[in-house]
């Protein structure tokens, strides 16, 4: 029993930053069908934003370590605001809508922002001091009390986005957009507008996600790119653009990596993982909440 | 139409004085390089093969390993004579491909994207947990025989040649016709009597078979093969070498290759800024030319005939 | 109610549905829904928009598996038939939406009609010209059809069909968007194809005026089911077909 | 006149292994300037100067083989001054033995080693060097240890590393609960951590794990509870560790890491890892100090061979006497790889105490004290 | 109210409209016949804002709006339902109906409208959660009607909005056509089905080949010789 909660609660804390993280992937995939392969990118510079801000502010500014998280955390999430700007109005903004052209765009996009992370900071791992120290005991689960903030803000992030989406104005033009942008301005719906607030709300939920994980991993200039590859997995498994989706994949890739890791071993857990996926694929070439076209 | 000959008669000269070259070069590194374009070029043309169809298959990376490790395998481990292991190559990618599309070709757009990438690193993992051919550590001492070995590089170049040959003759045939007809609207053909999927398998199994044998001749170029080299990002690249050549042509997947391996070994050396000067080429291409290089060429020559909606 | 059904060509029946059903989840689109079309007739499917009308061309096409019922063509059953299957029969349908290669030439559209067949070049191309000139595309082979004018793109997706040279042409309103004078020459085409070359043709059309005039029998389909059945006359006179689909007229 | 002869290195200079990349150069850099500094290399009346020229092998075998080519054929390299990763290696290696160019490399795998390949030399200690004497060690620290779970990368070293490690702590009288893999990569530590507290072994030996992931790991573990003897045998950086794991890396043992700012350090390596920390932002290692040493051994035999040629020189490199980073060195090897290849070395055992690596114990091979008796 | 002064189009060089110039007034029903490829779609397009005009002008109640975009069309009252009727085909029904009133200030009348709609289109009452995509051809047309006149338009383009509808429903349209005018929303139509639209029509003009040959008011265009002919044949 107290097994089972601890893989429950292993379930949830890796899912939290999954999901957060396909979730601006899928919002961008969704809007604009831009498979965005430098959304990696921005989670990385997020989280390195906050491993060199909390040192500058703790030390320079002498703030307390929450004030200095928070104040990184802001900075981190403007600075990767005005990345996504700029990436979006040089680059993806003309390939809106062509699959392949603007996954190499995003390709070559993640080389350069790689290439200057290495450039700016080195390789070596990077880290910040747990804001919240501490474990917490919940139904015979450990976890830290970091971790813990990390799924209830995710948790919040994703329920927020879910309203966006579903209830909104602003979502209902995102959802137009997506599936055809002519028609969509037909409808009065300002279209390069909007995907642009599309592609900032996936780059903001990037570095949310960023922020969320540098106190918990070490950060390098490539931390981003290992979620990528999941992320994928995850929106395709819960169907392309659909939010509900990303968060069941998430949480369902997660649950295979934490059980598997724990019966198996992780890297039994990867391979099935995969299996798993093209089995899916196969019985629901949709996903789990997509439609057929 | 005297003009598509023509560019066709100019490409065999290339693939002709390309062989000699190689034959006559005095310094190993130049045949080389024309391999190593040769093998991009083929993986990139395969890619644009599959996207007749409309499909970008991750897999083309995996059936590329297919052929590799099947010339390898049959090479080290069983010893078996260099014609065979390399005619093996093909016919084994062409025929796991078949399964691997039979399979898969249900589904469509980013649903097979996703599948066929997700089949690569399968058969990657695989690789690294088999300690029969080497586990992660890959293969070692595939060598042409003795008689062959300084003409190998005339001999890749002849073969890759002819693949690619092979590959703009089919596109050029009905087949291609048919091909482009399911990337339209596979409603179409369907409803006049055509078998779609087995077009589809047909369509992946040509692209896997060219591929495949890439594959069998990079093991004995190379000499060494390892799980890593047949990852997904292959096929990126090649995607890319597809999108900075144009990929409105034939031509383009060969032309983009040819600049970005060359690209890749010019900078070869800068360490970080490899990356950010690579990144920076594959962007410029892609917004100053967004039909890739043929495109440019076209549209200097004014025949650029832009497709409506 | 269903007097007159002596048609001019009255032949031998070569497609029979009994008792199709097709469900979508919760709905029903064709349910008991049992008809034959004979050789060398001109048969009118109408009924109100959602009564089912394309899913049974997608039946009886192997587009789509029926929930119930069974189909035979030309004598075999062919219920759950692929597509391939059903065309090499002889019967070949068009599409309501969606009816060509939008981005292919006009050229191109019609040859990936005689693909099925194994022919030398030439001869396909032969085949194209004389399917080209009977739809009036002669003069178009080379343009990109998605940039044709409607009604000749609705001639192209005929002509494509045609080119797989069907015994049985199901075409899915294939008047819309023609004008008066258009309207006439279509119809006159199917009048041709009937004639000389014995093809048997079911229309699904909602321009009324032209059913009535092209067709020797029509069927009429409101909620999946049989409404009607019978001349055009009796059809167009018929209170529950008024009530259900012609309306009280304007 | 000046002759400059070029070194080549093969590294990864981009993605995750990229600090290894980027050390090496730089340590290869300072060796370079140094020779020249000293006036070069100066063999049958000419003097060359060295210069490095690095290519990045991005970790994959492909790379290495093409690095070479360009090496070889392009650039005209016959001295390869480092070269890190077990499959890149493996393919240079095919190359360089056929065209006589020597080959340094840091590969923990034993296959790149024997007398077919008299090119090739290992400029930094291996398992077969470190396992030993660090396991016996570990285990004379804590006599009542009986059982151990080993984690280990899926990757070429880590599949050379596992059977060796396993054998060894077997010889040891230790239990091997379990042998994990996990893919390079992984960023989620919980499963296998979960797994392993609740086995409960009374030692994690992480293998060739890096740094990073050993910290993840680590950190997951005293969440969990889990307290016993932590073993990182590919243990090179402290920094990296402690930035991941903080206070649950307390305790560690690290087989393959130094301190070079320690009062055990040579004064060349006080001043190395000074302006490395300057230069990088990070101390260096027992990997990236290696390249340093190689070009040390290379100039040596350069002078013992009064020549320039690769025939020549892999013929006296074994028996060459030169100062190494560490002190006067020299190869040996021979009773464990048929052939003396290996660059001899201290085995530094430290632990983490305080956050810093503290040398515990330093044992120098026999063969080395053999030397140094000469 | 709007007014379009010798309007130029062309695709890719070649012309499609040529010094076109028509006029629609107020509260008026005008409508726009000619055959296939003549230009009318083209038309509709360059007044919604889809198409940029080689030369030419309209005016929006006395306003160039040149240059606009579609979306700022919308927002100046002009509601185009295109050819082909673009809905958002993974969309619900209830959803790709409200997208219509997305530009709409008066947020509160939006359930009122919503329910007008359904009111016409019983069809579609029956399939609010249905996805665009799994709705019969009339349906669908019906979705893009219905759309239109969720924004509550000034003006509304119609694009043979008749399309695959079955008679009763095509009433429906015409009743609907008549109603809004009557509200106050000027129409601009084109209709395969001349018939209907020289009957419905207050004005009538004739394109051929991307010119206008002949204007008048529906009746009198129904009565002219040239006209029967061509378009009123069947
Ligand atoms: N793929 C599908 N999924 C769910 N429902 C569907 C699907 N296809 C059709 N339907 C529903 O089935 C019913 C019949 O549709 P069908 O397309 O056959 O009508 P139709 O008679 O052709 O109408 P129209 O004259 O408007 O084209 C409709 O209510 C439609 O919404
Ligand atoms: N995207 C396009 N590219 C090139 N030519 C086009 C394009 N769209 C339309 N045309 C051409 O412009 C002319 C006018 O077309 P338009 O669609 O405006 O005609 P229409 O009057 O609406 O005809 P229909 O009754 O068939 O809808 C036609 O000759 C058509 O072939
Ligand atoms: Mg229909
Ligand atoms: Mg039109």
């Amino acid at each position: 029993m107290e097994l089972f909660v601890q893989l429950l609660a292993n379930t949830l804390q890796i899912g939290a930053v999954y999901v957060l993280f396909a979730l601006g992937l899928t919002l961008i995939f969704g809007v604009m069908k831009i498979v965005n392969f430098a959304h990696g990118a921005f989670f990385t510079a997020a989280a390195l934003i906050v491993t060199s801000m909390v040192p500058f502010a703790t030390v320079e500014l002498g703030v307390p370590l929450w004030a200095g998280y928070l104040l990184a955390a802001f900075a981190a999430i403007a600075v990767v605001l005005s990345i996504g700007a700029l990436v979006y109005s040089i680059g993806f903004q003309h390939v809106l809508k062509d699959l392949n052209g603007s996954f190499i765009l995003s390709i070559g996009l993640l080389l350069i922002l790689n290439g200057a992370y290495l450039a700016i900071y080195g390789g070596a791992p990077r880290s910040v001091p747990q804001v919240l120290p501490g474990t917490v005991n919940v139904f015979g689960a450990t976890l830290t009390a970091q971790r813990l903030a990390l799924v209830i803000v995710a948790a919040v992030v994703t329920g927020g986005l879910y309203l966006l989406i579903e209830r909104t104005r602003l979502g209902l033009a995102l959802r137009a957009v997506a599936m055809d942008q002519e028609a969509a301005m037909l409808q009065g719906i300002p279209y390069r507008r909007v995907a642009l607030y599309g592609f900032l709300i996936g780059a903001a939920l990037a570095a949310c996600a960023g922020v969320l994980m540098a106190p918990i991993n070490a950060v390098t200039p490539v931390s981003g790119d290992e979620f990528l590859i999941k992320a994928f997995i995850i929106i395709i498994i819960g169907g392309l653009g659909s939010v509900t989706g990303a968060i069941t994949g998430g949480l369902f890739i997660a649950m295979v990596e934490s059980v598997g890791g724990y019966f198996f071993d992780p890297s039994t857990a990867t391979l099935a993982m995969f299996i798993l996926v093209i089995g899916f694929l196969l019985v629901r070439p949709q996903g789990i909440l997509g439609n057929v076209e | 139409m005297w003009n598509k000959s023509f560019g066709v008669w100019v490409c065999v000269a290339l693939a002709i004085s390309s062989v000699l070259f190689a034959l006559l070069a005095t310094n190993g590194y130049y045949a080389s390089l024309l391999v190593w374009i040769l093998t991009n070029a083929v993986l990139a043309s395969a890619l644009r093969f599959v996207l007749q169809i409309g499909e970008l298959n991750i897999a083309t990376a995996a059936f590329f390993g297919i052929g590799a490790y099947t010339t390898a395998t049959t090479a080290v481990l069983l010893g078996w004579p260099f014609w065979l292991t390399l005619l093996l190559a093909p016919l084994m990618a062409a025929v796991l491909s078949a399964l691997f599309g039979w399979v898969t070709l249900r589904t469509k757009g980013p649903y097979f994207l996703l599948v066929s990438f997700a089949v690569t690193e399968v058969i990657r993992l695989i690789y690294t947990q088999t300690n029969v051919i080497g586990g992660n550590s890959g293969l070692v001492g595939m060598f042409p025989p003795m008689a062959i070995d300084a003409y190998y590089p005339a001999l890749a170049i002849a073969l890759l040649a002819a693949t690619l040959f092979a590959l703009y003759g089919f596109e050029r045939s009905d087949l291609g016709r048919l091909f482009k007809a399911i990337e339209n609207n596979d409603a179409i053909p369907r409803s006049v009597g055509l078998n779609v999927v087995f077009l589809k398998v047909l369509c992946v199994v040509i692209a896997s078979a060219a591929v495949g044998l890439a594959g069998g001749i990079h093991a004995y170029a190379n000499t060494v093969i390892a799980p890593s080299d047949f990852a997904y990002f292959v096929a990126v690249l090649a995607l890319a070498y597809v999108k900075i050549g144009g990929e409105g042509h034939p031509f383009g997947p060969i032309l983009g290759a040819a600049v970005l391996t060359l690209v890749g070994q010019w900078v070869a050396g800068i360490s970080a800024w490899e990356n950010i000067f690579y990144g920076a080429v594959i962007v410029m291409t892609l917004r100053v030319f967004p039909g890739g290089l043929v495109g440019l060429a076209e549209r200097a020559r004014g025949l650029v005939t832009r497709s409506a909606r | 109610m269903n007097a007159a059904t002596s048609t001019p060509a009255g032949g031998d029946v070569i497609l029979r549905a009994e008792h199709l059903e097709r469900r979508f989840g919760g709905l029903t689109a064709v349910s008991d829904f049992t008809f034959e079309l004979r050789q060398g007739e001109i048969l009118g499917l109408i009924g109100p928009n959602g009564a089912g009308k394309s899913t049974t061309f997608n039946l009886i096409s192997g587009f789509l598996r029926p929930s119930g019922g069974r189909l035979f063509l030309k004598g075999r059953d062919v219920t759950g038939a692929s597509t391939k299957t059903i065309s090499r029969l002889g019967l070949v349908r068009t599409f309501q939406h969606h009816s060509l290669l939008s981005e292919m030439s006009v050229v191109d559209n019609i040859l990936i009609g005689t693909f099925h067949q194994r022919l030398a070049h030439e001869k396909r191309m032969e085949k194209v010209r004389e399917v080209a000139s009977m739809t009036g595309l002669a003069d178009h082979l080379q343009i990109i059809a998605g940039n044709l004018p409607h009604g000749l793109q609705r001639m192209l997706s005929i002509a494509i069909a045609l080119a797989a040279e069907p015994q049985i042409l199901c075409l899915d309103e294939p008047l819309t968007g023609l004008q008066g004078a258009e309207v006439g020459a279509a119809l006159e085409l199917f009048e041709k194809l009937r004639t000389t070359h014995g093809l048997t043709i079911l229309l699904v059309e909602h321009n009324v005026r032209a059913v009535m005039r092209a067709c020797d029998r029509v069927i009429v389909l409101n909620y999946g089911r049989l409404l009607a059945e019978g001349s055009p006359e009796a059809v167009s006179r018929d209170e529950a077909v008024i009530e259900a689909y012609l309306g009280r007229g304007r | 006149a000046q002759e400059t002869l070029k070194l080549g290195i093969s590294a990864p200079m981009s993605g995750s292994a990229a600090t290894w990349g980027l050390g090496m150069e730089w340590a290869a850099e300072q060796a370079v300037e140094h020779v020249n500094e000293d006036g070069g290399v100066t063999v049958d009346g000419k003097t060359y100067n060295f210069e490095v020229v690095t290519y990045d092998n991005k970790y994959s075998a492909t790379e290495g083989a093409r690095n070479a080519q360009t090496m070889l054929n392009r650039d005209g390299v016959k001295f390869i001054a480092g070269s890190i990763g077990t499959a890149p290696v493996r393919a240079m290696q095919a190359l360089t033995e056929r065209n006589g160019v020597i080959l340094f490399n840091t590969a923990w795998g034993k296959s790149v080693k024997g007398p077919q390949f008299p090119y090739t030399f290992t400029q930094m200690n291996t398992p077969f060097e470190i396992l030993e004497p660090f396991y016996s060690f570990i285990k004379e620290q804590h006599p009542d240890l009986e059982t151990a779970v080993l984690v280990s990368p899926n990757d070429a070293t880590g599949q050379e590393l596992e059977p060796v490690a396993v054998e060894t702590w077997k010889s040891l009288g230790v239990e091997m609960l379990a042998s994990d893999w996990y893919e390079r990569g992984t960023t989620e530590f919980q499963p296998i951590a979960t797994k392993i507290a609740s086995l409960d072994p009374g030692l994690v030996d992480f293998s060739a794990a890096p740094p990073t992931d050993v910290g993840s790991i680590l950190k997951e573990l005293d969440v969990l509870g889990w307290e016993g003897v932590k073993v990182m045998t590919a243990g090179t950086s402290v920094e990296a560790l402690m930035a991941v794991a903080g206070d649950a890396a307390e305790g560690a043992y690290l087989g393959a890491s130094a301190d070079f700012s320690s009062d055990s350090a040579t004064e060349v390596q006080k001043k190395l890892n000074a302006g490395a920390r300057e230069a990088l932002g990070e101390p260096l290692n027992g990997i990236t100090i290696s390249s340093y040493d190689a070009i040390l051994a290379l100039r040596a035999a350069m002078q013992e061979a009064d020549s320039v040629d690769p025939e020549k020189i892999k013929d006296v490199l074994p028996s060459v006497r030169f100062d190494s980073s560490y002190g006067p060195s020299g190869f040996g090897g021979a009773d464990v790889y048929d052939y003396p290849q290996q660059m001899l070395i201290p085995v530094i055992v430290t632990q983490v105490v305080d956050g810093k690596a503290v040398e515990l114990t330093r044992s120098n091979p026999a063969e080395l004290e053999a030397l140094s008796n000469d | 109210m709007l007014s379009v002064d010798g309007l130029c189009v062309s695709y890719h060089g070649v012309p499609a409209l040529l010094d076109v110039s028509l006029e629609i007034e107020r509260g008026a029903i005008t409508t726009i016949v000619g055959s296939n490829g003549a230009g009318k779609t083209t038309l509709m397009k360059a007044i919604a804002g889809l198409l940029v005009p080689d030369r030419g002008s309209v005016h929006l109640f006395g306003q160039d709006v040149g240059g606009r975009t579609p979306a700022e069309m919308v927002q100046a009252g002009v509601t185009l339902v295109p050819e082909g009727r673009r809905l958002f085909g993974q969309m619900s029904v209830r959803d790709n109906l409200m997208t219509g009133a997305y530009s709409r200030d008066d947020r509160s009348a939006i359930p009122a409208d919503f329910e007008t709609v359904l009111g016409h289109f019983p069809a579609l009452r029956d399939r609010l959660n249905a996805p665009a995509s799994d709705l019969s051809g009339g349906q669908q047309q019906m979705l893009a009607v219905g759309r239109a006149l969720m924004a509550s338009p000034r003006l509304v383009l119609l694009d043979e909005p008749t399309i695959g509808l079955a008679p009763a429903v095509v009433n429906t349209i015409c009743d609907i056509i008549e109603t809004i005018s009557r509200n106050g929303v000027e129409v601009l139509l084109v209709e395969q089905n001349a018939h209907i639209a020289l009957e419905l029509a207050t004005r009538a003009y004739v394109i051929e080949n991307g010119r206008i040959v002949l204007s008048g008011s529906g009746k009198e265009l129904k009565h002219n010789d040239q006209v029967r002919e061509a378009y009123l044949g069947l």
